[in-house]
Formats: C-alpha cells, structure tokens, sequence
C-alpha cells in the first residue's frame, strides 16, 4: 500500500525521469522496429507515460501489477532494467522472457509484476486472483491492473469488478481511456462512454482525471490505493488520455480526427510534467534540459549492451521442447 | 502396502483435498455451491468447517472470471484448486486456461508458475442432455503446457488429485459424473501416484484395450465375458492422458498385437485417435491388425434416456468390438 | 411490440389461467419425476409464475423470447401446447424437441421462443443477436430474455448488455432475482444487490418491482416493452421473487433461511392473483374454483395423451447421427 | 473453365463476401475493426461502403457477446459472418460455439439452424508470440455439428467461404495469416467449392503427403525438390476437415502406400493424428510403412524469430520426412 510521499523536487523530478525515459523506450523501440531488429506487434506507450508514471509510483514493490498489451510503460516505471527490457523486445536471451515472451508477455515475476497480456481484457481476473491471495494470507498489499477503453466491455473485466467487490478485494482499476480501440472510437463500443462509471453495477465507485497530469496521477492514486487497502475494497481511476499515433507501429492512425489528435497535442504528458519542475520545483530549462539528456545517454547506452546479447540458442530452447 | 478400507470415489476425492489443505495453507479451493453445500457431488463437504470462508470460496457464476482469479492467485504464491461444475462450462474459460495459465511458464521466460487444479467432471449421466454430457479432455490435451488427469476410480482418485495438487503446471483434472458413487479399496496412509503411470486394470495376452475414466470398469466388465469366450483382454488404463506412458501401452501391444481403444468421447479428433497413431508409428511391425476405436457417436447427447444409452459405448459394445479385433 | 390490452374481467382471468396452468404443470411434472417417468434437472418454475405471465402477456407473437434453465414457465406462458410440452419431458418424439432436448432445451423456434437454455447466461447475447436482426431488417419488433440472480454476474449477460446499448437494440432483460443462485444468496455473490442497476454501467435504465404481481408485472412490462421498441433503446426490469422449492426437484432447498421462504408463502403470486380476480374482475371463489378445476381437467388429459406419445425409435436416431 | 485472373488469397475472400452479400441480404458482416479499417488483413474493404453500417458493423471488443449475437441472429433468420481477429482469441467464444451453435439443431430436434460463419486466422506468422500463433483447429474439429474450413489458396478460399456461406449449418472458417498475400488465378464466373472434397494439389506414386492451410504451399515446395531427387510426392489438401474426403485421401494411399501427414499445429491430439487413425483402419493392408506425422512442435510458439522457426514445420523438415516415410 501507498506510503504517502513529499511532493517536494526530488520526486518531481524522478515523476518526470519515469516518464521521459518511457518517451524515449519508445522512440529508440521505434527506430529498432523500423531498422528490422525488432517484429511482431509493438504498441507504444507514448501519449499515456503520465499514467504508468503516477499510478505506480504510488505503490509499494511488494504490491502487485497486470498490464496490457500496451505494456512497456508499466514495466519501466515499476522500475525495470532497461537492457533486459530492450533485450526482450530484441528477442535476446538476457531479456525479462529470455525472449520468449516479447513485447506482449513483458513481465518481472520475481518483482511482483505480473506483466503485460496479449488478450484484451484477461489480466483483469488474473489481478482479482493476485488480490483474492492478499487476502488469504492476510496481508497488507494491494493490487492494481491496467485496462482501457476497449477492454472495458469485455466480460473478464466486468466479471472482474464484480467478482473483486462481491468477495471485497483491494483492487484499483485504471482504465487509461484513450479513447480508441484500435480504430473503433469510444462512442461506438457502449452506451456509457463515463468509464469511471463502470463500477456503479457492482457497487464500486470511481472517478474521472486527467489522465495526461502526472502529479493529477500520482495523487489521484495515492488516495485511492489507500481507499482500496483500508477498506479492502475496489476502486476505479479513469484517467483520460490519448495515443501519440496509431494503435501500433504500423499503423498510420489515419482514422484519428484531427480534434482528438489536438487534445494529445495540447496535453502532452512530459509538457505538463516540464511545466510542474518549472514552477513547483523551481528547474530551470537547462537543468531539465540535463535530466533529458541524462536519460538519453542511459537509455544509449542500455541498447548498446542489448544489442551485444546473445539470442537463446536453438539447442537450448529444443531442450525446453523436451521439457514438456 | 498398510491397512485399507472401502472408499467411494468421491470420499476418496475429499480426502485428498482435506489432507492436502492440512499440509499446505496456500492451497485453497473455489467453485460454484463448494462450501456450504458440500459440492454437487458431495466432493468438497466439510472443507468449510475444517478451512474456513477464507479457504474454501463459493463463487458467482463467473466461470472465466474465477478460473482467471484462481491462475493470478497461483501466479502470486497460491495453489487453487478451480471446481467447474461440469466440463461443458469449462467452454467459458478457456481463454484463461489456454491463452493464460499454460502459457504463463513458457512466455515468462520459465520464470513464472501457475500450480492450479481445474477440478471438472464429464461424460453422459442420467439424461442430463447436450449441454451437460460432454467429454472434453481432447480439446486440454491438444494444449502444451496442461497436464490432463483422468482417474478411473477411488485409489487413483486420491493418489492422482494429490499430485495434481502437488504440481508446479496447471493440471485439468477431470472426474466422471457416473464413478462418484463407485467403490473401491483406498490405503489408509497417505500416497501419491506420479503422473505419467499407465496402470494395468488386468493382464491379458490376446488383446489390449485401452480405456479411462468411466470406460475403464466397463471395460473390465468387458473383459469378464471375454475371459468366457477364452478371449484374455489385456485393460490398460493410462490414468493421466498427459503425461502419457507410451512405454505400457506399447509394451503391452506388443504382447498382444491387437488393440482396441475405448473411449466415451466422439471419435473425430478424439485422444483415442491420438493414441492410434502413436501406436501405430511406434509398434507398426507388431501389429496384427488395425487398431480398432470404440467411441462415443458423432451426436450431440440426446436427453432421452434410451437413446442416451446409444452414443456411449456400452459393455456389450466393448465386447463386441473387442471379439472382432482380437480375431481379425 | 406491445399491444396494450384492457385490464378487464377476461384479460385478468387470463393472467391467472397462465399461472395456475404453470404451477400445475409444474406439479404434475414433479409427480413423473418422483414416478421415475422424467430424468435429467428439471428446475421448476413454481414461485415465479407472476413474472413469465406478466411479461409475455404484454408481447405480440412476432417479438422473441429467451429463457433460461428454468423456463418451463416462459414457454407455457408464451403459449406452449400442453401435450408436447409433458412430451418433451417424457423424452417423446412428439416434445417439441422430439425428446432430444429435455427440460433444458425446450423451445418452440416456429413461434419465436427461442427456449430454455443450460448454460447460465448464454441465452443473452442471443437475444441481443435476435435484436440485432430485427433492427438490420428494420422490423418493429422486441426480444425479451430472462435471466436471474447468479446469471447478472457472468460476462454473457455483462457483455450483452453493452451490447444493446452500444448498438440501441430494442432488448428487455428481465432479471427474476429469486435471491438465490443454487444454495448461493445474492449478498455473497455481488456488492451491488440492487439488480435493476446492473444497466448503470452500460448506460441501460431499470426498475425493480414485486415479481410475485402478476398485474404490476404485467403494467410496467407493458411501459417498457414499450420504450425499448420506440426507442430502439434496452431496458431492465428486476422482479423481486422467490423459488417456492430447491433449486431443481432433488434439492430440498434446507439451506434456504425461514425468512426468505415466508416472503414466498406471504406473496405467492397465485393468492395475489386471486386477489385481482376477486377485487378486481369481481369474481366469486366459485368461479376462481372453477378456472382452477377447468385447469386440472386440462392438464391431466394433456399428460394422457403425452403418457401414450412413442420415443423416437433407435433407428431414426441413428440415422441422425450418419447426418452429422 | 471461364476466364481467370490472379488474386491475393485475401482479395478472393473479400469478393466472396461481396458476391454473397449482395445476393442474400440476410447476409451480414461483424468483428473488430472490420468496416471502416476494412479489417487487420483487408478482407473486408470495401464492404462498409457497398452495404452500410447495419450489415458491416464494427464490435466492441467482446467476443463471447457479440458471437452470440451471431448465434442469435442466425437462429432468427438471418447468415451472419462473425470476425475472429485470431483463433486464439476464439478460446472466449466457445460456448457459444461448442454449447450453442453446434447443438441447437440437435437439441431443438432438427427445427432450429445456425447458419453461421465464424471466419478467423490461425498460425504462426512473423514474431506475434504465443497468444497469437495458434492452430487450433482440432478443437472445432472435434465437435459435432461443426464445419471446419481451412482454404490454402485464393481459388479455394473464394469458393469455400461462398460455400459457407450458403450452408445452413455453423462453419469455423480458419484463414492463416501468412496466406493473405498469397497468389492465385480466380475464375471471373462464379462458382462455388463443395464442401466435402479434397483437392489434389499435386498428382504423384511412391507417397501420399497430406497437407492443409499454409502447409500446402510448403508441401508443394517439397514436392519439386522431391522430384529431383526421384521421389514422386502426391500432395493432397483436404480443404474442409469436417466433411473429411476420405475417399480421395484412402484412394491416394492405396496407391502410394506411403503417407505423411504434415500440421502446423503440435502433434498431440491434432487433425492430423485423427487421419492417421482413420488411414490405419481403413486401409491397414495397404501400407507400407508406418505413417508418419510431421507436425508442430509441444510448446507454446516462442517471440525469437529463429526459435519460431524452429516450432512449425518447414519445407526442409517436410523434405526430408517424405524422404524416412517413402523408402522406410
Ligand atoms: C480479446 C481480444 N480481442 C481482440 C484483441 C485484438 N486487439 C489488441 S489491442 C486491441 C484494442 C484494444 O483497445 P483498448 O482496450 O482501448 O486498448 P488500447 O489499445 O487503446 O491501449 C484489440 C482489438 C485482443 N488482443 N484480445
Ligand atoms: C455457466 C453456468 N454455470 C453454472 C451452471 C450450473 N447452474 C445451473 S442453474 C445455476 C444457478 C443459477 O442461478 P440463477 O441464475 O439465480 O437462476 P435460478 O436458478 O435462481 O433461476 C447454476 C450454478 C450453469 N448451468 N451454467
Ligand atoms: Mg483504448
Ligand atoms: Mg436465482
């Protein structure tokens, strides 16, 4: 459970460092992607770094996590290796996966990250299980599992919620609304396009914020998390957001009207975040400026040594064949 | 072996389960009416009284929803046993049973374990109909990364659930509607039976049948009117489906060199035919005639009881079949 | 759609004639079972009579209906032929499934009742995908499907609702909340007992009403059959009612608490009925006695005559089975 | 024959569905991302524009809801097609197909029909993991009341899934994702493709290899390096797997005597083993050698691209097991 921070410039700073360094995971993700190192289906986090960033910056590392397919951003900012993330995304050995999972099983069982998932919608039981064994063993955790738009009208996220509040269970859900699922807009996926809302079937409440202010985030989670530890009961954060291009990489995302694209454009997440180091934490544009560069160099530097690792060999891995 | 007694199938099951969340608290068990009421067939009574609400969870219908609760519970720490109360639910929550918990080991990297039992219960009973005589176990079979667990009666009932519970994989552990109330002799002290052990029901050296679950006392009834006709039928019941004790049954078709399998399931894509073309790769000189499959027909299970009788291979069927393979 | 009827002598006696037609249905089904003449679950609809009548009462004979494992009720007030319905429990060929489908199974799909079904909940995107049909063929036409207490927590009935108000589908959900899923109370099974809100996630409006009134049933069902055929539009009536026995014919039902039974014994739909009867449409007991007896009469020659009916022969059957 | 021209595989099945839609207007179209997008693989461009939104709709992301829809809709008149993104995510569907639609015309004694095609894509494709890599046809194939369609190219493809189409009966109708840009001549006229009947993709004498899907073109493959090497392979695609010609596939082997089957999906419990079973029974005498199942293998498909190689069968792999399999 949350143990409240001091919003003071350090963890301002680290807030920002979060997300910035999932700015530029996906940039050089990108570049690696279109050079051909990297296949399969990537979805980029950018445009929703607020969210990851606040939310989990909010928990303890004994709670735990499920995420989606749009996964790398929750796992850098419950703080994993950035060259085991780069190598699994490369297919190498050294990855969180041995690269066997990808970019859509990414996950750090040994640090209570039950990782990203393929299928829309399935992490959400498996996060309602996670909580239901916090609370056989009477512990003092909580669980928080990722979801957005699309994924709220599948019935393993509605059986979820229900099954999470029948049985009174510390669960936060995050929906990053993001209002798109692939191509198919909010609008015409429900007839309740209030997602905080999804809860008032089953007797759990929620609450809407903007999903794109990471301290809007933090302290939005901070509350809740709490909420969902003292009471051992659920909680919905809806937090409003949109992706910074289409859905994966290679998708153009020309279906995306030019008002929606303009909301991500005026609400860029690492702008707000800049705006709060300058006036809550007083930085100047270059010590931001040092902080960027900062996670330039570190983010280089992992990939250089990503690239070095070696790919799980094809006797190794029939071995595992064997195995089952 | 120690001092037995008489158990009934589902006695034997519940004793299990009672001794194994004795031994280990982070096995628990869920399911649709387990607690109070005991469990539809009577599996799960006293669990409440002796683990408490915490343990032993009556559960909405929700089927993937629990299922997915019970693979994330086993992600973190837990080992669930899942009830399903018939193998046809089991249809909601293969999502979490294919794309999840058998795949959580390989994906991760062989990081992460999901020690779950899907407890589940199948074949035709007493005129239950399409929607509630189902035999599945094919479609978990085809699936790497689940061991798939049919006991034919009680002593292996025990000995198999304790493994089951035992294991770090996912197992789908399926019990037949009409063995519940069958007898058999359980030792008193505790045992397990390793996965992958074929038992030999009885010796024979004219023909092996293959057979589990509920076809296995059938088949032994088979057998008995066999033995009259001076056919001596060889009755192997392969206990878990996967893993599958090749060797047994190749050993025993080579003794014999005639086969028949026997299962309730509908022939098309069933294990049976799976085994036929194991055996028939890896005993083919051996063979001295086609190995035969009895099965269930190619039929959704009608509700009326005599024509129930009809899409379920039944002794005589067994018998029949099995004269015509042994003399082929 | 709903034809509104006047609430006159006949059309009361008319209400009542369903009812007392299905609890002796019910009761002479229970006899065969005990007699050993009827296998497989049989869940009696007894108890719930008030709502199967109410609500198709008010439908035309184009819209649709789904019912559920306990539907021997929806079927008989839909207007189901006495003969074929004992048939098809007795496992004759003359049943409507021709003793293939069973008490589970039964249905009538020359009369769009698209009948009872095993699996709880999965008659719900069903009718969702009658409504569909209806609205590409722009028919002027309701789906009505039933579910109850336990079906409101599996994803079929979840989805199926976003479903039809994504797509403004012209679906009545009838919940029959008799309190009990199995041996299971609804308190322990959902954190929100109030089912008349599981639309409220989903942007779907509901009602709760006493269930066990076959006229209150009948008024609001005729209200909101409305609203959903000229609004295209779902909506959700939650009727509050009570098995009057276990779950199915072996069930004693011994962990069903005193209270809750009273409900039953103190509401039960048929004595309300008679009240109407009397009050309302003025009728002497006499009278009342007489629909009554006039309803034994037909019952019993109904079961003669199913009594008689052969079973498909094997060899038919096994001919259906070379077809598949 | 009429004039022909080439297509891709996912152009022939985007003019199915335009030809059967304009034909039948209770034809109508749904999944995800299907109408405006015109789908993840292209078969549906087009479609929104020629038919509107109330026959091309676009779904939430519930795929066991809105596949029941489909059931219900087909069980009231009209022939859906219902869009599975991946066949792996048809593991949230089955209830409505194993339990629903494959039984109401059984269960309601022959009154009600689902005529309705589940059109998905299976396979391993390029670096997509292990939720998204899946044969599981097996499973479909192992239900009663189940069509199960797998084309191989634009010609069957087409004529298949207009033939779905039109069958009264629910379809699963499996594309593989590596075909789509796959080539082939297409007749001008129409024309439609039993179901039922295999095709003979290749003629040859010293062996049978049996093939479906994206493994046909690689027997094809196979069969020219073969040839070289003096083995004259007959490929035949079965096309539909239930209906199963199993005439063409004994007739085939009675005259070459040797078979191979080759799956992409793992060998236990697969089709592949089912037609191994039914070879053995049916034509036992006339084997020569054992018959061998080249298939994928027992593990969940890895992300590595060099390791993914590794778990499906590759010409080379088929090469040589025709190789063991004819001169053994
Ligand atoms: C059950 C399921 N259906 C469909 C898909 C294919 N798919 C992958 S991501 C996606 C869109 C998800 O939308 P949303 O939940 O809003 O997440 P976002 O992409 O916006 O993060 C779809 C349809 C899937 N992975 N799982
Ligand atoms: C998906 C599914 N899960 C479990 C069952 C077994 N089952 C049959 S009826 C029933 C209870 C249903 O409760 P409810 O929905 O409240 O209906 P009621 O019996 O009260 O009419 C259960 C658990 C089933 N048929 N289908
Ligand atoms: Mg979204
Ligand atoms: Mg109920």
């Amino acid at each position: 459970m949350a143990k409240k921070k001091t919003i003071n410039k350090d963890f301002l700073i680290s807030l920002y460092s979060t997300m910035i360094k999932i700015r530029k995971f996906e940039e050089e993700g990108t570049k690696l992607y279109r050079q051909g190192h990297i296949r399969g289906y990537f979805h980029p986090y950018w445009g929703q770094e607020a969210i990851a960033s606040g939310i989990l910056s909010a928990m303890n590392k004994d709670d735990y996590v499920t995420s989606t397919h749009r996964g790398h951003g929750h796992c850098l900012a419950w703080g994993a290796d950035l060259v085991r993330m780069f190598s699994e995304l490369l297919g190498r050995e050294d990855g969180y996966c041995k690269g066997l999972g990808g970019s859509m099983h990414i996950a750090d069982y040994t640090k209570n990250n039950l990782g990203a998932n393929g299928i829309v919608g399935s992490c959400v039981p498996i996060a309602v299980g996670a909580a239901l064994g916090i609370k056989i063993r009477d512990e003092n955790k909580v669980v928080t599992t990722f979801v957005s738009d699309g994924g709220c009208n599948i019935g393993s996220f509605l059986e979820g919620l229900n099954l999470a509040s029948a049985w009174k269970l510390p669960v936060l859900f995050v929906i990053e609304n993001n209002q798109y699922a692939v191509s198919t807009p909010i609008e015409s996926s429900t007839g309740e396009t209030d997602l905080f809302k999804r809860g008032l079937s089953f007797g759990i409440e929620g609450i809407r914020i903007n999903g794109n202010d990471v301290l809007e985030v933090y302290e939005t989670a901070n509350k809740y998390i709490d909420y969902c530890g003292k009471n051992s009961y659920p909680y919905i954060i809806e937090c409003l957001t949109f992706r910074k291009s289409g859905h994966h990489i290679n998708d153009p995302g020309t279906y995306l009207p030019e008002d929606k694209v303009n909301f991500y454009r005026n609400n860029d997440p690492l702008n707000i975040g800049k705006k709060h180091l300058t006036k809550l934490a007083g930085l100047s544009d270059e010590e931001i400026n040092n902080i960027e560069q900062e996670t330039d160099k570190v983010i280089e530097e992992a990939l250089k040594v990503a690239l070095d690792k070696p790919e799980m060999e094809a006797k190794d891995f029939l071995r595992l064949v064997d195995e089952y | 072996m120690s001092d037995t007694r008489e158990l009934l199938y589902r006695e034997a099951l519940n004793e299990a389960l009672i001794e194994e969340m004795t031994n280990d608290e982070t096995v628990f068990i869920m399911g649709e009416g387990i607690a109070e009421r005991g469990g539809s067939y009577k599996v799960t009574v006293d669990l409440l009284e002796k683990f408490g609400p915490k343990r032993v969870i009556d559960t909405p219908i929700a089927e993937n929803g629990f299922t997915g609760a019970g693979v994330g519970a086993a992600l973190t720490g837990m080992r669930p046993i899942v009830e399903i109360l018939f193998i046809d639910f089991s249809m909601l929550v293969l999502d979490q049973i294919v794309n999840q918990a058998a795949k959580f080991r390989f994906m991760s990297g062989n990081t992460a374990r999901v020690p779950l039992v899907l407890r589940t219960q199948g074949g035709v009973g007493n005129g239950l109909a399409a929607q509630h005589s189902q035999s599945l176990e094919a479609i978990f079979y085809h699936i790497p990364g689940l061991k798939v667990v049919m006991p034919s009666d009680p002593y292996d009932a025990k000995g198999l659930l304790k493994s089951a519970i035992h294991c770090d994989d996912p197992v789908i552990f399926i019990e037949h509607k009409l063995l519940y109330m069958n007898k058999g002799m359980v030792p008193d002290k505790d045992y397990v039976i390793p996965f992958g052990e074929a038992s030999v029901k009885r010796e024979g050296e004219d023909l092996t049948i293959i057979a589990w679950s509920a076809m296995v006392p059938k088949a032994l009834k088979a057998a008995e009117i066999l033995k009259e006709e001076g056919i001596s039928a060889e009755v192997v019941d392969p206990r878990t489906l996967v893993p599958l004790d090749k060797s047994t049954i190749i050993e025993s078709v080579r003794k014999t060199e005639h086969v028949l399998i026997v299962q309730e399931a509908i022939r098309r894509g069933g294990v049976a035919s799976d085994i036929s073309s194991i055996i028939q790769e890896e005993a083919f000189d051996y063979l001295d005639s086609p190995i035969a499959i009895l099965a269930g027909k190619n039929i959704p299970c009608p509700f009326n009881l005599n024509l129930e009788k009809l899409v379920v291979p039944q002794v005589e069927d067994i018998v029949k079949a099995a004269r015509k393979s042994a003399y082929k």
